[in-house]
């Protein structure tokens, strides 16, 4: 963003982006020779082939040889050009579609027309998003009314942010600077206004600005001082209580696959917890009754992320698949550390 | 009777046989509401639709004639078919594999 | 005012073969509801202009001080319902098509005549709908009416807007049932499938498309309007609904539905090309079989618009590469298009500058359209201005291109008149370069990430935007041009030979323009289509 | 072909039927049958949405189609199902009778169809009372409770069933009702002798509309009342 001036190339400022440009290229070299060779023979056979005046053409000859072959040949070719752009962008599309286990996680709640955006560390801002250069940086999405869509260009990342459900974005910024953020999902009438920046920032900047952040603590203290405050303690066995068996254990919950009354399977996953909050009775676990009540209407979006990430924290398993690839230092066995890279120590980037 | 040599003549199918077909509905109405009252777990949505579809399939060969149509009309039943369950399969393929990423909303 | 002018000829056509209002809103001539059809698709493109040029003058600065962003968003709402449910869906099936179907297999009539008259006034009523939506103060949806947006936040009158949209396609559908049934069992003695003109092959495959898609989008605007009314979650996370099942059910159709704008197209363009190449298409059963294969590929792709939506990753894989599957009959229709120029006697007249330039446009189109199909590529790239220079580059560079070469190859057919070969020649130029002014621009903008539906957009933007809305200005001019020497030759221009450019086709065997029951004789069908012979150059000029 | 042109010549109304643009009866007869046809795709697809959300809800709220298809009545259920199974025949058979020249039949056959398709609209309509009365209509006052009082199972979710469910079967029933007004239609002139075995085309093509639509049911009949009928002991 920074100089207003006029551009033909938007900057590319994360790690995906040279990748996203270097198919662009491919793509658009692809393109101008096809439209290029076609306009030169359609122009040019106009040209050649124009009738004289005083010509009485002849009925032109039966395309007898060469017609299949060609037919087969330009068929084939755009078919293989084309499979090497599915391959190509399906494999961007993979990098961008898994993020990285030591991924930072941010929140981020979309409603008309602005952006909330919530760190794990506690702090808060709104329509501005700051995150630290050279960092995998997760975004967690959901929406409090209609769909959004959260849109970096410099990152060349968007996805939509959905009302009842929660999406994930992932980038990693390679330039410190300032950039353009965009609800790209037209979402009403001031669709145009929904629009903030990213911030990226190096390493001690971030920090500082995180330190000069709001005092109430991480989101997962927070979830849990909410999940106090409803009540929920007071059945489910969690960090504090551990006695009660009428209501399914949170200790460990996250990331593993809980079996349901039914006997199906469902991943303990931010939807899961969401849902369950919400919908309680949609999926009974194996063993329970149906005796928990709805909270939906007394917890906003802001507080369930809160809820998920205070279950998370109780959880060993990281939000990410593959636990496999996971760090080791993820593992934290400190009780009141949530299980995840983050807090303020920082030992850049493995 | 004059059975119409065209395509489009109307095709006289015994009595015997609607009533065959309509007894095998109404046995199959009963066996469908009987079964669902046991637990087959899973399977019983679709037993339920394999008899739906069996079913139709009679309906539509022997009352609608298709058995006896036109290779237009079988093709056009085909297409019917085919669309909806491009519809149907193409839609429950992104609702079934919604969660096999473990990344949500992707 | 049509039948006032009647060709200087005494002889009696569809055009005076009856005299009053009410022997036109009564007819069961497919050629009379063509005009019907034409009369109503000009009122709706005009109007649906008239919201694009406010669209491109309010972008000609960041800020938005034309209108206010209500306002902006109700322009782009209405301009894309319009041309999209109201001009591009009907625009070359229900005119064309209509006119010429029955003509070119050597028919009488369409199948079934009194469903042809009454999908047009279903086509009216549901554009009435949308009108009286505009006019109680419009909608603001989007013409894709997302949900929860739709149902739940929205200021605008959806539930009027939505039932004409649905009205309207039950009149797609009867005009693509008829046709199937026409192409099936109206064909003339000796017209096998393989001696059809290629317009009727494009036609045959379009109806396919609006027989099994229009359907669904009919239902899915149904549960919208109820959804809207009632909130009962079909739509809305808030009780419960799927948004994103809302946007499969909407692209089921909409997707297809570009295929149903470009398909009449591409017949349209393969008849002018041979027709001034005087040459038989290259590739006959290539064009025509790749028409019924886009018709068919085309119903399986449109998960491609879903891949930032919160569609699944995979189900995104499997819809990305049936994507470029759909892109191989396109590729063999330009490639044979363009072979069929190759050693023929070409004439560079306005229909056929119509044609080749929508060739170079729907290629760009085309090829743009593999950018987007691109998983990796789509996400920096959807729902930004390079999503809208695509499809305009196909429904306006193609379908309109396509639409306006058809209407001056067969405007003496249709009218029985000539019109000005120079004037049109230079409209045609000047749509096309106002054309690629308006739209190339935009290409650019959106790999810069200019998001699609913004009032206000940042400074560094404007000046491919103030390029873009100059570019409108001179295409804007290019459509006023063919309106005044069209009109102008209803009444002046020469009159029209049966056979002006000594075209093959059975429509142009009958008398321009053409005799209410078509033929004077039932025209019996001994060779294939494009047959070119010496002896009818003679006359062409 | 003596009866053909014997039958053709005895009634007018197989003179006047020929339109202008045909060549032929069997052209026309042909035409019609292929566009009754590609109509009934037209009603498959747009069925089919209706099928499709109604698969994708029950995908993702397993328990409340569940506990809300228990409230629906298997007994009225299976009963209208084989009411309707009842008017598929006697209109095949009507269709039939025209077809072999039983002019007193069709009447009859067409008769007994609307009576059967009357009862079947009757029973819906029944349903539909005692759906309002147990404030099962979604967005007035929705309730779900079965029999015993107890509320239904994630009945934050049952609203959805019982939206397609009347989003269903109304669509459904709105087919039937516009079917009973055309058979009202077929019924007057069968009895003025219109139809017989060289004409009878919009017999025939009704005939395929009215198994269309009773194939409809035999998809929601399982889809919407036989949910689970094990699990949730009632």
């Amino acid at each position: 963003m920074g100089e207003k001036s006029f551009q033909l190339f938007p900057e590319a400022a994360s790690s995906i982006a040279g990748q996203v440009d270097g198919l662009y290229a491919y793509l658009v070299l692809v393109s101008a020779f096809f439209s290029l060779l076609i306009a030169f023979l359609v122009v040019f056979f106009a040209i050649k082939y124009r009738r004289k005046n005083d010509e009485i053409p002849k009925p032109a000859d039966e395309h007898s040889i060469g017609g299949m072959v060609l037919e087969i040949v330009w068929s084939i070719i755009p078919l293989g050009l084309s499979l090497i752009m599915f391959a190509w962008g399906a494999s961007i599309f993979f990098t961008e579609s898994r993020p990285p286990a030591d991924a930072m996680e941010i929140f981020v709640v979309g409603k008309q027309w602005m952006w909330k955006v919530q760190h794990n560390e506690g702090a808060r801002e709104i329509n501005e998003l700051h995150v630290p250069v050279n960092r995998n940086i997760r975004l967690t999405l959901t929406s409090e009314d209609v769909i959004h869509d959260f849109a970096v260009p410099a990152f060349r990342t968007k996805t939509d942010v959905l009302p009842g459900r929660y999406t994930t974005e992932w980038f990693r910024p390679t330039k410190v600077g300032a950039y353009h953020l965009f609800c790209m999902e037209y979402c009403g009438t001031k669709h145009s206004g929904m629009i903030g920046t990213v911030y990226v920032m190096n390493e001690a900047d971030y920090n500082a600005w995180l330190g000069a952040g709001s005092g109430e603590g991480s989101m997962a203290e927070q979830g849990e001082s909410l999940f106090n405050q409803l009540g929920c303690g007071t059945c489910h066995p969690s960090a504090m209580n551990k006695q009660n068996g009428r209501c399914p254990n949170l200790n460990g919950l996250f990331g593993t696959t809980v079996v349901l009354k039914d006997g199906s399977k469902v991943r303990a996953d931010e939807s899961y917890i969401r849902e369950s909050v919400l919908y309680p009775q949609a999926r009974i676990v194996a063993g329970y009754d149906d005796i928990m009540p709805t909270f939906k209407g007394l917890v906003t979006e802001d507080g369930l992320l809160k809820l998920v990430e205070y279950v998370k924290s109780l959880g060993p398993k990281n939000g990410t698949e593959s636990s496999a690839t996971a760090a080791p230092t993820q593992t934290s066995s400190s009780p009141q550390a949530p299980a995840r890279p983050a807090g303020p120590a920082r030992a850049g980037n493995q | 009777m004059a059975n119409h040599a065209g395509h489009a003549g109307p095709h006289v199918v015994p009595k015997r046989l609607y009533f065959a077909v309509f007894f095998a509905l109404v046995v199959l109405t009963w066996v469908t509401t009987f079964v669902s009252t046991l637990d087959l777990g899973r399977w019983n949505i679709f037993v339920a639709l394999a008899i739906a579809i069996f079913k139709a399939s009679l309906v539509v060969l022997f009352f609608m004639h298709v058995w006896y149509s036109t290779r237009l009309t079988k093709m056009i039943v085909m297409a019917s078919l085919f669309w909806l369950m491009l519809l149907l399969f193409l839609t429950m393929a992104d609702i079934w594999t919604r969660t096999w990423m473990g990344v949500p909303g992707r | 005012m049509i039948t006032a002018t009647p060709p200087v000829e005494t002889k009696k056509n569809y055009l005076n073969q009856t005299e009053g209002l009410k022997s036109w809103l009564l007819t069961h001539d497919h050629k009379r509801i063509a005009i019907l059809y034409l009369l109503g698709l000009i009122f709706f493109f005009a109007i649906g202009g008239v919201f694009a040029a406010l669209i491109r003058l309010e972008l000609a600065t960041p800020a938005g001080d034309l209108v206010e962003s209500n306002t902006y968003n109700k322009l782009f709402t209405m301009h894309g319902i319009i041309m999209v449910f109201l001009f591009l869906v009907p625009s070359i099936p229900a005119m064309l098509g209509n006119f010429l179907i029955p003509l070119m297999i050597g028919a009488k009539d369409v199948a079934f005549p009194r469903v042809n008259l009454l999908s047009w006034y279903i086509y009216v009523v549901g554009g009435l709908f949308v009108l009286v939506a505009l006019l109680m103060g419009g909608v603001d949806t989007g013409w894709t009416f997302y949900t929860p947006f739709s149902s739940s936040y929205s200021n605008g009158y959806v539930v009027a807007t939505g039932l004409g949209v649905l009205i309207g396609g039950f009149s797609s559908i009867l005009t693509g049932l008829n046709f199937i049934v026409t192409i099936h069992r109206m064909r003339a003695p000796g017209l096998t499938w393989f001696r059809l003109p290629l317009f009727v092959w494009a036609h045959y495959a379009t109806s396919m498309l609006q027989v099994l898609g229009t359907p669904v989008i009919a239902v899915t605007l149904f549960l919208l309007v109820l959804e809207r009314g009632l909130h009962i979650g079909f739509f809305d996370p808030a009780y419960g609904g799927d948004p994103v099942l809302f946007q499969h059910m909407f692209w089921f159709y909409s997707h297809p539905a570009v295929y149903i704008m470009i398909l009449p197209s591409m017949g349209v363009v393969t008849e002018i090309v041979t027709t001034f190449s005087w040459k038989k298409p290259f590739g006959y059963t290539f064009i025509a079989f790749s028409s019924i294969a886009i018709a068919v590929f085309g119903f399986i792709v449109w998960g491609h618009h879903l891949f930032v939506s919160g569609q699944s990753a995979y189900a995104g894989m499997v819809f990305s590469i049936l994507s470029y599957v759909v892109a191989i009959p396109s590729a063999i229709k330009v490639f044979n298009w363009t072979a069929t120029m190759y050693k023929g006697s070409v004439r560079a007249t306005a229909p056929m500058l119509y044609a080749l330039g929508f060739i170079g446009l729907f290629t760009i189109g085309g090829l743009t359209g593999l950018f987007l199909a691109s998983l990796g590529m789509d996400v920096h790239l959807t729902d930004s201005y390079f999503v809208i220079a695509h499809f305009h580059y196909v429904m306006v560079g193609g379908a309109i291109m396509g639409f306006m070469g058809g209407i001056h190859l067969w405007w003496p057919k249709i009218f029985g008149r000539m019109y000005s070969e120079a004037w049109a020649r230079v409209a045609a130029i000047i749509i096309f370069i106002g054309f690629n002014l308006t739209f190339f621009p935009q290409f650019i903008l959106g790999y810069m990430g200019m998001p699609r539906r913004y009032h206000v957009y940042p400074p560094e933007f404007q000046v491919l935007n103030v390029l873009s809305s100059a570019g409108a200005s001179i295409l804007g001019l290019g459509y006023l041009i063919p309106v005044c020497y069209l009109v102008w030759s209803l009444k002046y221009g020469p009159v029209a030979p049966p056979n002006p450019w000594g075209a093959t086709g059975l429509e142009w065997q009958t008398s321009s323009p053409p005799p209410t029951e078509n033929f004077e004789v039932t025209p019996v069908v001994t060779q294939e289509a494009y047959t070119y012979t010496s002896e009818e150059v003679v006359h062409v000029g | 072909m003596a009866s053909h042109a014997a039958d053709t010549h005895a009634d007018p109304h197989v003179v006047s039927t020929i339109q202008h643009h045909f060549e032929s009866a069997d052209q026309q007869k042909d035409a019609s049958t292929i566009g009754m046809w590609v109509f009934l795709v037209t009603e498959v697809m747009f069925f089919g949405g209706m099928f499709l959300a109604y698969f994708v809800y029950r995908q993702a709220y397993p328990a409340a189609f569940a506990s809300a298809s228990n409230n629906t009545s298997l007994l009225i259920g299976a009963a209208n199902t084989t009411v309707l199974i009842c008017s598929s025949l006697t209109m095949a058979l009507a269709v039939r009778s025209a077809a072999v020249g039983k002019k007193n039949l069709i009447v009859l056959f067409l008769i007994l169809t609307l009576l059967l398709g009357g009862t079947f609209l009757g029973v819906k309509a029944y349903e539909y009372h005692d759906k309002w009365v147990r404030h099962e209509v979604p967005g007035h006052n929705f309730d779900c409770r079965d029999e015993s009082g107890k509320a239904c199972i994630d009945a934050g979710h049952t609203p959805l069933f019982f939206a397609l469910y009347f989003g269903m079967t109304g669509l459904h029933a709105t087919h039937m009702i516009v079917g009973v007004g055309i058979i009202l239609f077929l019924i007057s002139q069968a009895r003025k002798g219109a139809y017989g075995p060289a004409w009878h085309t919009p017999v025939e093509l009704f005939g395929l509309y009215w198994h269309f639509v009773d194939i409809v049911w035999i998809f929601l009949f399982p889809l919407l009342y036989l949910i689970d009928r094990s699990a949730v002991p009632k």
